[in-house]
């Protein structure tokens, strides 16, 4: 037989194959026995995004053996099924078909980036099955369906938390540097630059720069010729702290203004003293007084040996969250969990007082942070 | 009788180096025709001039009235030059079979969309087109090998099956090069006989280039001579045996034994 | 025109580290004719040894001046890479030698790959802080221009290096073997030349030049990650082919080229109406030029096919 | 049956449709999850088998398939978002026929747009060889990521972000039925007169020439080719996953497509079938160990080369004898 014919002889054959290797898996992980609620959830635990998925995996986990350990939900323990999507496009999706169509959960906790959560949130919507984001601050992640939230802020209040905050301390000049391969970057620097110029500000200049850039001089010498008051720097830790150095080396002395991709102790590791003095926004301040925060912290601390970030905190919120309205809804049927998601006011979580709006997005204030001595140091909270 | 390929003061310069200067020769229809030199003379350079692998820096070359030079190396095939090389190129990974049928592609009626939809029209040609390799298998006594993988053909072999895909062009001149190198003494005398044997048989002129000076006495009607790219002598073979200019170039001295006392 | 001259010299002293990592890659194809796809990675390794050297040698390294300690550690990881590139030479590279060069490239590809994820396994996939070595002040009185110390060393040792090197390809014994090899192996091995020593040298060599510009550039972008060889690895490439691959001058001059133009682009696209994302692309097309027409690069030599 | 097995190339073809469209039906009784990875499966089949035209048949060794995958996912999904709905409201709402004309539309606009990138690919490609070559396809590959990441987040290609809510049209019946008519198309070309051009290109341009072959033709025409069904596999993706983003058809991604050629055995459609199946699904065996997934994938490439470059199911020769008038 010629090749060709045999090539399509394997094609028929293939779904035989798939089923079986695919199959073999099924054994350990089936789904859920009566006495057991099962939880999806997607991370980043691996590739470029990866310390943001540990992060939040690590607080979502946290929530869950908490929540088990005081003897789980509705008479049942709760099972958190966590699969990896790498950091990569597509993978998100496939995780998530898994996790619906195997191991039948009753929600899906993830993604920390927007363009991985909008892969999810269709799946969960097609199946009628709530998912709860804990960071995807695009616009666009909730607008998918009625079955998609998220316990964080929004990047356009982002966005406005750091203009009014430029506004308010007299800033008028401001210059962007943003991230053009990172979707959040584009989004913060977009809201900023809308609220900061409509009220009185004036931006003076704009530049790009690649995720994995290491040399920014050419961007910063450009910038510098505007004589800015201060510099938005919206993309994530990994090139602010190389950012920060070279602007300093350039005798930049306006400092710079980011969001909560900043939240990573390597920043300060790499810049050092040049980010002395910059401020960034961010959903929660570990150095916050109230109890539970400080429990929270001492609790983690224990478990990880380091200080929760952002995204532990918002892992453990989003799982507290949907805690709660199992709790309420009394049941795991989708609809009524849906709604009971939904009805979600006033929570007291790490991050805050949360309250899901009609748009299923969270309301709740933003801290200001800046960088002093080598840690994160409480400024202010800007309410929504 | 108008000459199958007519070289008018061809020239080449590569840098500055005059590889090929002022050659003028011609090769008339049915005529074997021999091209002799001492390494470096030139002769695959005029090859890859008359193939269009190289452009001439002046000069025409003509075959059958159509001037080659801006020809592209596939365009000339068409026109009707085939060639071997010096050292064989086969198409390592094809079967006899289909390094034949390789060169039988500029004669298919039938297109790329042919081969997709696979009618009745294609698959009649393709029939047709597999007698007529197995045809000239045949006759160079390589029908039973079609399938095998040509690499693992003997030496003999390889410069047999290369002439028979360069005749299988169906060419009008076939231009070979150096085909008795790394052969014994046997197998050039087969070789001979072979050369003859197409040329009278395809009806086709044959220009030959050759270090054998057995082979080339042998067989050629006419010899020309290259040194440093220019040409020193032209005639029958005695003519050029006793030629004081060629002994001179080979040898560089007037006496002693050279390769042309063979 | 002081901000223009200013960005003149941050695109020379980015060419600059583009050229020292052009050196590797250059004369690896010179002598072997075949792309180390996995340069850049070698590079990562010897910004990540220099990193570990100092983590280990700290207390001493703090006792000595910089100038020096900047040397143990330079010395120290260009030794390592050494070895690193001879051992992925003899156990990657190799079993291949006579087999086609597009078979190599692949292979060439994998141990990148190879590298780059034992690297993210090993190291962890987070930037780490270099320490600094040189320490990071500007060099002062010259009016409004910066030019850091770290520049200063990076363009001295790049000269350094590509003085060394042309001496050792062209004064040296085993210069003339890798010079005869590069030209006819089999010619070279017949006239006992060990070919295996050479290109084992050879492979040495280029990968401690690599492990010495991932040092600089650790010093100079005070951040490493098992990610950082991809990118300056593909313009050290580009600059190699522009400058005409093999020639030692030549990756110098196309590194500063690149480092030019990359940041004259990205300076001023905004003045041009040109999103400045596209510097990414740059390098590339300033590749896919050259190659269409002057592929033997400004200072290369054409190459004829045999027929 | 004379006639059967006259065309019987042709009816496998059609038998493959047939199936992949009566498992297209019952394929709601599928696992979600088999399902989906059924499908990438299918998606590489066809990203495997168009490559292995360039790089395998013809000898081009091109490192950016991905790029053309891109383009053709970005502009297929350009058109079923920005043009989808007046297309159904001419075609009196949304029906079966109604979304299936539109999905050929779009994948079809999407494949033609990566084969126009193909042909520019392709002619450079002419007067470059090898290791060169392989150096401007990743080039390319990177400029087209680049162009697609630097368009205005608030355009139809959405930037960074890239571009979400694609119809979910890719079905059993449309991924399969593709990658038939792929792995028709691509075996039937090869395995013809015309076809050996290719393999001849590859073994050696220089005799190519000499035997009439126009090699300059036949490498714009794999590329074409390959660059248009690579296309028509990215229209397959972005409507099976919903969102596309620029990251997504990088360098990494045309790695991951050439580990399954170089597996399969460069020229051999059999086995770059069969490895681009046993991947995707080792890829969910090794998802769990994710962290070695990329190493595993690089030591196979690394051994294969030294162990067994022509890879796992090389290309046998066919055995030709003469048949009797």
């Amino acid at each position: 037989m010629q090749i060709r014919n045999r090539a399509f002889l394997l094609l028929g054959l293939f779904g035989v194959v798939t089923a079986g290797l695919t199959g073999c898996k099924k054994g350990g992980d089936a789904a859920a026995d009566a006495d057991t609620i099962v939880i999806g959830e997607v991370a980043a635990l691996t590739g470029g995004t990866a310390t943001f998925g540990q992060s939040s995996h690590a607080g979502t986990q946290m929530a869950i053996d908490e929540v088990n350990a005081a003897g789980g939900v509705l008479g049942k323990k709760i099972k958190l099924v966590t699969e990896d999507d790498q950091s990569k496009q597509g993978e998100a999706g496939i995780v998530a078909k898994k996790l619906v169509s195997r191991e039948k959960v009753v929600a899906l906790l993830g993604e920390v980036a927007s363009g991985r959560s909008l892969e999810m949130a269709p799946i969960a919507q097609k199946a009628g099955i709530p998912m709860i984001s804990p960071a995807s601050t695009n616009p666009k992640v909730t607008e998918t369906g009625d079955f998609i939230f998220r316990v964080c802020f929004i990047d356009p209040f982002q966005g406005t938390v750091m203009a009014k905050f430029a506004l308010a301390r007299g800033w008028k000049k401001v210059a962007v540097m943003t991230d053009v391969t990172q979707d959040y970057s584009v989004g913060l620097s977009q809201y900023f630059k809308e609220y900061f110029t409509k009220n009185g500000g004036t931006i003076v200049g704009e530049q790009s720069y690649a995720s994995g850039d290491k040399d920014f001089k050419a961007q910063l010498t450009s910038v510098k010729e505007g004589a800015p008051d201060a510099i938005l720097a919206s993309g994530y830790y990994n090139e602010v702290g190389l950012m920060s150095t070279q602007a300093k080396e350039l005798g930049i002395q306006a400092p710079l203004l980011g969001g909560d991709g900043w939240d990573s102790p390597s920043l300060v590791q790499v810049a050092g003293k040049s980010i002395e003095g910059s401020f960034f926004s961010n959903h929660f301040s570990n150095e916050d007084t109230a109890p539970r925060i400080q429990e929270f912290v001492t609790k983690y601390k224990a478990k990880h040996g380091t200080i929760p970030d952002a995204m532990a905190a918002l892992g453990y919120d989003s799982a507290m969250i949907l805690v709660d309205a199992i709790k309420r809804a009394g049941t795991t049927e989708g609809k009524a969990l849906r709604d009971a998601i939904a009805a979600t006011k006033d929570f007291e979580g790490i991050t805050g007082k949360i309250s899901l709006d009609a748009k299923r997005d969270a309301n709740k204030p933003a801290v200001v942070l800046t960088i002093k001595d080598g840690k994160f140091v409480y400024v202010e909270t800007v309410a929504p | 009788m108008s000459s199958v390929l007519e070289l008018n003061d061809v020239s080449i310069q590569f840098g500055g180096l005059r590889a090929v200067g002022g050659l003028t020769f011609s090769i008339q229809p049915g005529e074997l025709v021999g091209l002799i030199g001492p390494n470096g003379a030139g002769k695959t350079t005029v090859f890859n001039l008359i193939t269009g692998v190289y452009q001439p820096t002046s000069g025409s070359i003509k075959f059958g009235g159509v001037s080659v030079p801006g020809h592209k190396p596939h365009q000339i095939t068409k026109l009707g030059i085939a060639r071997t090389f010096q050292n064989i190129r086969l198409f390592s990974s094809l079967s006899v079979f289909d390094n034949v049928r390789t060169a039988k592609m500029m004669h298919l009626q039938h297109g790329i969309a042919h081969s997709l939809f696979r009618g009745p029209a294609f698959l009649d040609e393709e029939a047709m087109i597999e007698n007529e390799v197995f045809d000239l298998l045949d006759i160079f006594d390589l029908g039973k090998e079609a399938s095998t993988p040509c690499k693992s053909l003997c030496y003999g072999d390889q410069r047999r099956l290369e002439i028979v895909r360069a005749l299988a062009t169906k060419p009008k001149l076939l231009l070979l090069d150096e085909p008795a190198a790394g052969m014994n003494p046997t197998e050039k005398e087969e070789l001979m006989h072979l050369i003859q044997f197409i040329k009278d048989k395809f009806q086709i002129s044959v220009l030959l280039v050759e270090h054998d000076m057995k082979v080339v006495m042998g067989i050629c009607q006419r010899i020309a001579v290259l040194e440093y790219g220019v040409k020193i002598a032209e005639g029958t073979p005695a003519e050029i045996q006793s030629n004081p200019k060629v002994i001179a170039a080979y040898l560089g001295t007037e006496d002693g034994k050279g390769p042309l006392d063979a | 025109m002081d901000q223009f001259v200013q960005q003149l010299l941050n695109g020379l002293f980015l060419g600059a580290i583009y050229a020292l990592i052009a050196l590797g890659y250059t004369m690896v194809y010179g002598v072997l004719r075949f792309i180390n796809f996995a340069h850049g990675d070698v590079f990562m390794l010897g910004a990540f040894g220099g990193l570990y050297v100092h983590k280990a040698l700290a207390p001493l390294l703090n006792a000595l001046p910089w100038p020096l300690a900047l040397a143990v550690v330079m010395l120290a990881s260009m030794a390592i890479c050494a070895a690193l590139g001879i051992a992925i030479e003899y156990f990657a590279y190799r079993p291949l030698r006579t087999r086609p060069r597009l078979n190599v490239l692949i292979t060439a590809i994998g141990v990148s790959l190879f590298i780059e994820y034992t690297g993210q396994l090993v190291f962890g996939a987070t930037q780490q802080p270099f320490p600094a070595l040189i320490p990071r002040q500007n060099i002062s009185g010259l009016g409004g221009l910066t030019v850091t110390m770290t520049q200063v060393i990076v363009v001295v040792v790049t000269t350094a290096l590509l003085i060394g090197l042309r001496y050792i390809v062209m004064r040296t014994r085993l210069g003339l073997a890798m010079r005869a090899l590069s030209l006819n192996p089999t010619a070279a091995a017949l006239m006992g030349v060990n070919t295996s020593v050479v290109i084992s040298f050879t492979f040495g060599l280029g990968s401690a030049l690599a492990a010495a510009g991932g040092i600089l550039y650790a010093s100079l972008y005070p951040s490493v990650d098992p990610f950082m060889g991809i990118q300056p690895g593909i313009k050290a490439f580009v600059a190699a082919v522009l400058g005409g691959i093999g020639n030692i001058p030549g990756a110098a001059l196309g590194g500063m080229i690149i480092g030019v133009v990359e940041t004259l682009v990205t300076g001023y696209s905004q003045k041009l109406g040109i999103p400045s994302g596209y510097k990414e692309g740059v390098a590339f097309i300033i590749l896919i030029l050259i190659l269409l027409f002057k592929p033997s690069g400004l200072l290369g030599k054409v190459e004829r096919e045999k027929v | 049956m004379q006639l059967l097995l006259k065309y019987r190339t042709q009816a496998f073809l059609l038998l493959a449709l047939l199936v992949s469209f009566v498992v297209s039906q019952a394929s709601d009784n599928i696992d979600g999850y088999v399902l989906q990875i059924m499908l990438v499966a299918g998606i590489n089949i066809i990203l495997a088998v168009s490559l292995n035209l360039v790089n395998g048949h013809t000898g081009q060794f091109s490192l950016g398939h991905a790029g053309f995958m891109g383009v053709g996912a970005y502009m297929s999904a350009a058109v079923s978002v920005e043009m989808g709905p007046s297309i159904l409201g001419l075609l009196g709402g949304p029906s079966t026929l109604s979304h299936g004309v539109t999905f050929v539309i779009a994948l079809l606009v999407g494949g033609l747009c990566a084969a126009v990138c193909g042909w520019m690919v392709g002619v450079p490609s002419l007067r470059l060889r090898g290791d060169y070559l392989a150096i401007v396809t990743l080039g390319f590959n990177e400029i087209i990521r680049v162009v697609f990441q630097n368009t205005s987040s608030s355009g139809p290609f959405g930037g960074a972000l890239g571009m979400r809510g694609i119809p979910d049209y890719s079905t059993f019946f449309w991924v399969f039925g593709i990658a038939a008519i792929c792995i028709y198309v691509v075996a039937s070309m090869v395995n013809s007169t015309y076809g050996r051009g290719f393999l001849a290109v590859r073994d050696d341009e220089v005799a190519s020439e000499s035997m009439g072959v126009n090699t300059v033709r036949y490498k714009v025409v794999a590329f074409v080719l390959g660059a248009f069904f690579a296309g028509l596999a990215g229209g397959l993706y972005a409507h099976l996953f919903g969102a596309i983003d620029p990251k997504g058809f990088g360098f990494l991604k045309s790695v991951d497509i050439i580990i399954m050629v170089i597996l399969g055995g460069m020229g051999s459609t059999l086995g770059v079938v069969v490895a681009a199946i046993g991947l995707t699904a080792l890829n969910e065996q090794l998802r769990d160990a994710e962290k070695f997934r990329m190493i595993v994938f690089s030591i196979l490439l690394i051994v294969m080369m030294i162990v067994r470059p022509q890879g796992l199911l090389p290309v046998t020769f066919e055995k030709k004898r003469r048949k009797s008038a």
